[in-house]
């Protein structure tokens, strides 16, 4: 299989949808001629022209509900943010509009859009930069929530955002843009709603996504070597959540550690450790533990944005918590 | 008598003119009757915005476009589906939250939709459907087709920071949509002058994008056509937008709840004085169109169409509870709980 | 003590701390001459003039970043939002400058600012009018989240947080402006982040909020008829949490249900369910149950909203399944 | 030789110019090191967008302004800092994350603050301060100050719809800020005509709003010096906000990791050859208020103001951990964990 970065995954995944159905385009900010403010559109422009790669003003509340419009009209937007901080000044497009459309037009209308960008923290871009807000996507129902961690999983989960028919907030992580790994050469299809389990174990369960993946598989390692066996699930999406496969792996390991990168409370995890905890309380032996990142806004300094992020040693210390060793 | 003022010459033939009436009417007419229904009985809930005084504005409008471009609009929104063909029985229901309404009870009054007539809905936040319509019409521009969209909006909408997006890449892009807004004079209790710091809201919604601007009297119901008409027109030939300030009065109060205690009774005396329905069925009948017979039989008519639809609405099934779960996404939905 | 409504103690909370205090004003659509959309401000035009009750163009965000910049030069604003709902358009502004300033300018700048308005599902306003996103800004290190259940403490709350140097969100609710209690006539502050045990009780332990309130008590009531019963705590401030009141109660009665109109999957009682049962996960006889508002967007039709929301026979039945009878 | 042109008539008097030239090569050598510093040994992080070739749009605006008056800007804000009096040391320890940083090491490059110099940050969020600028000048009036505020903003900004809530306030309640549209003529990658239907950024900002706007060279100091000055003039006066487009030019890639490639080499050399420092030191060499001499001598202060204003930065301690719950709230923060 052709090693390529989360970057060109992600590319292959738009310009294989969009040489499928003439109706897929993309539209955001530097997306066309400057080829993308983090480069996933590189040559896209080219290639399909200024019709279906299109630059916008910087106008973010405009060009989400250009999107939703075209969308309604029987488009398939994707709408790149620049990062999904941005798209806090058009939010109200994506929850009043996006998600709410087909509900209040009683299913007649459907909202087939993908919004999609980097996320979260990034590296001194401090706290208007780094926003994380998976778990407030996460809480609208009508909206479907992806974060791939791997390039593989990014080009199969975006190609089935742009397939869906249904509106997705599909979010990238920065850190992970030239990250390198096996991806399937043309169609590869990663179900919507579906978690993936990247290593298995059995004493205990790491649930993660996004950019936490790696840290939480070097966590496993480490914990290996200790003689614990973890087993690293990759959430992948988000809304809605693979509940299936995490209670299956923590009736094995009776034991779970929750690992993310946006604010602990009403965060990701909670949402999960609730859901979980309401099915199997039972089955656990420990409360569910989580690292997150610390409750804080983002700052600037590096060593102190480092110390609020989910790390190794906070990883294997909440598990040495739950596995009571 | 309401005085008769139009355009010197008609601008639609006999037939069109008299479902322009019509439809007039019966806008008027299924407003009222709901009005009665919500303040007795509390058969329909949550906010009510009436659209009587306006009527030529959506009528006007929707009268010239084609069958198949696109019409989307705020929350005062039963004159335009109406004029748009919507049946008073899918409104009616609407309102009474059935699921034979336009929306499956899902919407009420502030969110109707229809689809099969293009009817884009109803839009409760204010100003957000702005970028809904000129995403409308850039689907239509991608597609190569020479619909339009056509977009309304109250004058205080103009305060919302995502029309002016949508009006600069509208402009921009050259997409065809028509915005009209309705000025009414007042955004609930708020008169335009307490609201904008230009009162000439061309300069702010036109001139400022390079948009051809023209502000018309939206109650001369066939200055309002031939106004569309033209700006349809720029739009089909990939001309790009056209901004149309209508110039119109709303009678009853912000929604059912406003008593209106902000403006003068002369001020709205006299709007009524010059009912614009009242006033175009005196044009027709000046131009020999219609006779006071037929426009009162009109009037019955649309007395028994409304008495049927609400008989109708009143009949049908309210949406089953497990419908709660339904028309949330395309695919399957599982709820998150 | 006065017999006032939750609207009259509202007004009472901003008349007497713009009476103290000349750098407060109220700003929003129709606060002024309209005297507010639900009539909070009803008065105070009249009382203050026009240069301390302002009315604005329907510019939320416009105006919400109008109070922060005032804020940041001293002034002590309150602005209303006619619903919590049109927040979603000024939510940059909260999050981004309320809410980071202070931080990003290391210390230097306060936003001692209040965002009040009404909030939830109050009847048939379907899907855009029906917001209720306390745990969105529950989840934002830098705000506080107020939400009052009775008149006194919609006062004693209200003043609070107009006191605050701090950005607070202080959500009301549409469908109790009306309710009537006794309120203590002039000072009277509720402290900001202390929950209050509405009822006293030994087998479970209620948390809830808001409107909740009402429906919690109805049912400790009939639960009371059935000889169990029941400690109904309001959480009174959404964020920070008063978890030493909630554990306090709950290692006496190993119990409880949270009672929230918000969404489920990341809402605000998954956040507090998280952080109570990370604690005294040992003292839990049963996992924490949640009665919330149904996982839908929400609908005009009446009977389907109510069917949504957390009723007596809900709040019994998740009672029953943690007290195992 | 870089042209010397600006008002005929001073603007100022010797000593003030001296200051101003001062500022603005103090601004370009700020960043031309702090330049190197990111460039090498990692010392400075994430975005950094740097002000060279804009620094007569700060320095001249900012110089007519009385101590007590406000500043805001965007993410674009060592220049504005700088010239507002923020030391070089300030600056560019924040740049490096420490402790002794304008913003303690919290803010970066993006978010410079000073409240002792009435200096409201530094703002990343394309046209979100534009509000809080508004804000300021409500608050001013409000209290019944002389004082204004004046707010800087790129033109790629003129798109965010807050802006255009802003501007209408501002007008309406005739607030005493100044809004300096700083046109370089890129937003990022994107170049004006690009991102916006009308080219004439007076009829999008001022026009629409009945607010006095004009264009001018931004790059002649003097000339933004006696433009600002006039607006803060009618802004004391109680005659509300002014819409200054200024005309300029940015020398380096939208930020740091911005090649640039989207324009011209001839673009730019034409831009360097006019180099505004150059003009202006140029201009007071023929006002004979400069000598070549003391130019150099100047050149060299500043050089080492600048050496030492690293050694400091270096030398200081970042933030210590526990800092990370400082600063968040005013009241004892209690982190939700
Ligand atoms: C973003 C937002 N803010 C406030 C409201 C409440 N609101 C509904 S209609 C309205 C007035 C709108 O006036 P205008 O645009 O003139 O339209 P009209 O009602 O006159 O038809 C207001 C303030 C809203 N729905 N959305
Ligand atoms: C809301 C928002 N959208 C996008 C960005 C990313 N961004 C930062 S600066 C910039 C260009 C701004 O250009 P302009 O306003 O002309 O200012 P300049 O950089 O030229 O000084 C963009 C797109 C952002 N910071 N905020
Ligand atoms: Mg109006
Ligand atoms: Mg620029």
């Amino acid at each position: 299989m052709p090693l390529i970065s989360y970057r060109e995954a992600l590319n292959q995944a738009m310009t294989e949808e969009m040489e499928r159905d003439d109706r897929v385009f993309i539209m955001g900010e530097e997306v066309a001629q400057y080829d993308g403010a983090y480069k996933v559109s590189q040559g896209m422009l080219k290639k399909f022209g200024a019709r279906r790669v299109i630059d916008t003003p910087i106008s973010e509340e405009g060009f989400a509900g250009i999107g939703i419009g075209a969308a309604m009209a029987g488009l398939r937007p994707v709408i790149e943010f620049m990062t999904f901080s941005f798209s806090l000044v058009a939010i109200d497009q994506i929850v009043n509009n996006a998600a709410n459309m087909r509900y209040m037009s009683g299913g007649q209308f459907a909202v087939p859009i993908v919004f999609r960008g980097s996320s979260g923290m990034a590296g001194c871009l401090a706290a208007t930069h780094s926003h994380r807000l998976e778990a407030w996507y996460a809480h609208i129902p009508g909206l479907t929530v992806m974060m791939p961690a791997t390039p593989a999983d990014a080009k199969g989960m975006l190609k089935s955002a742009i397939r869906s028919d249904d509106p997705v907030i599909f979010m990238e992580h920065e850190v992970l843009y030239p990250e390198r790994g096996e991806v399937p050469a043309g169609e590869h299809l990663v179900p919507i709603g579906k978690a993936d389990i990247k290593r298995p174990g059995s004493d205990v369960t790491l649930i993660t996504y996004s950019r936490s993946l790696k840290t939480t598989l070097a966590a496993a390692t480490q914990l290996a070597d200790e003689g614990i066996s973890a087993e690293v699930i990759d959430l992948r999406t988000i809304r809605p959540l693979d509940l299936d496969t995490l209670l299956h792996s923590i009736i094995k390991t009776h034991r779970a550690v929750i690992i993310e990168e946006d604010w602990p409370y009403c965060g990701v995890g909670a949402g999960i450790a609730d859901r979980v905890t309401q099915r199997v309380f039972d089955e656990l032996d420990a409360p569910i533990r989580r690292v997150a990142t610390k409750d804080a806004p983002v700052p600037y300094n590096r060593a102190l944005e480092d110390s609020m992020l989910p790390s190794v040693p906070r990883i294997v210390a909440a598990v040495h918590d739950v596995v009571y060793r | 008598m309401a005085q008769a003022k139009t355009e010197a010459k008609p601008v639609v033939n006999r037939t069109q003119a008299l479902v322009w009436l019509r439809q007039m009417m019966l806008i008027r007419r299924f407003e009222e009757r709901a009005e009665m229904l919500y303040q007795k009985g509390n058969k329909i809930g949550g906010f009510f915005h009436q659209y009587s005084g306006q009527e030529p504005v959506a009528v006007g409008s929707i009268g010239v476009l084609r069958e198949d471009d696109y019409i989307i609009t705020a929350y005062r929104d039963h004159g335009h589906a109406l004029a748009r063909g919507m049946s008073a029985r899918a409104g009616m229901s609407e309102l009474l939250g059935k699921v034979t309404g336009c929306s499956r009870g899902k919407g009420g009054s502030m969110h109707f939709f229809d689809v099969e007539k293009g009817f884009l809905g109803g839009h409760a936040i204010v100003g957000s459907h702005v970028p809904l319509a000129t995403g409308v019409a850039f689907a239509l521009k991608y597609r190569g087709e020479d619909r339009v969209c056509v977009c309304y909006f109250g004058e205080g909408a103009i305060n919302q920071g995502s029309v002016h997006e949508a009006l600069n890449m509208a402009a921009l892009w050259k997409l065809p949509v028509i915005y009209i807004v309705e000025n009414n004079q007042y955004a609930m209790g708020t008169s335009l002058e307490r609201s904008t710091a230009v009162l000439d809201l061309r300069l702010r919604g036109a001139t400022a994008y390079g948009i051809p601007g023209i502000t018309i009297n939206g109650n001369d119901i066939e200055l309002m056509a031939k106004t569309t008409r033209e700006a349809a027109n720029r739009a089909r030939g990939g001309e790009g937008p056209t901004f149309i300030e209508a110039k119109t009065y709303r009678y009853k109060g912000h929604s059912i709840s406003d008593p209106g205690k902000y403006r003068l009774r002369e001020e709205l005396d006299s709007a009524m004085k010059n009912d614009p329905i009242m006033v175009y069925q005196n044009v027709l009948k000046q131009r020999g169109w219609i006779d006071e017979e037929t426009a009162d039989k009109m009037r019955d008519e649309i007395k028994t169409e409304v008495e049927e639809a609400i008989a109708f609405a009143e009949h049908s099934e309210p949406p089953s509870l497990d419908q709660l779960y339904e028309d949330i996404t395309v695919a399957p939905f599982i709820p998150q709980e």
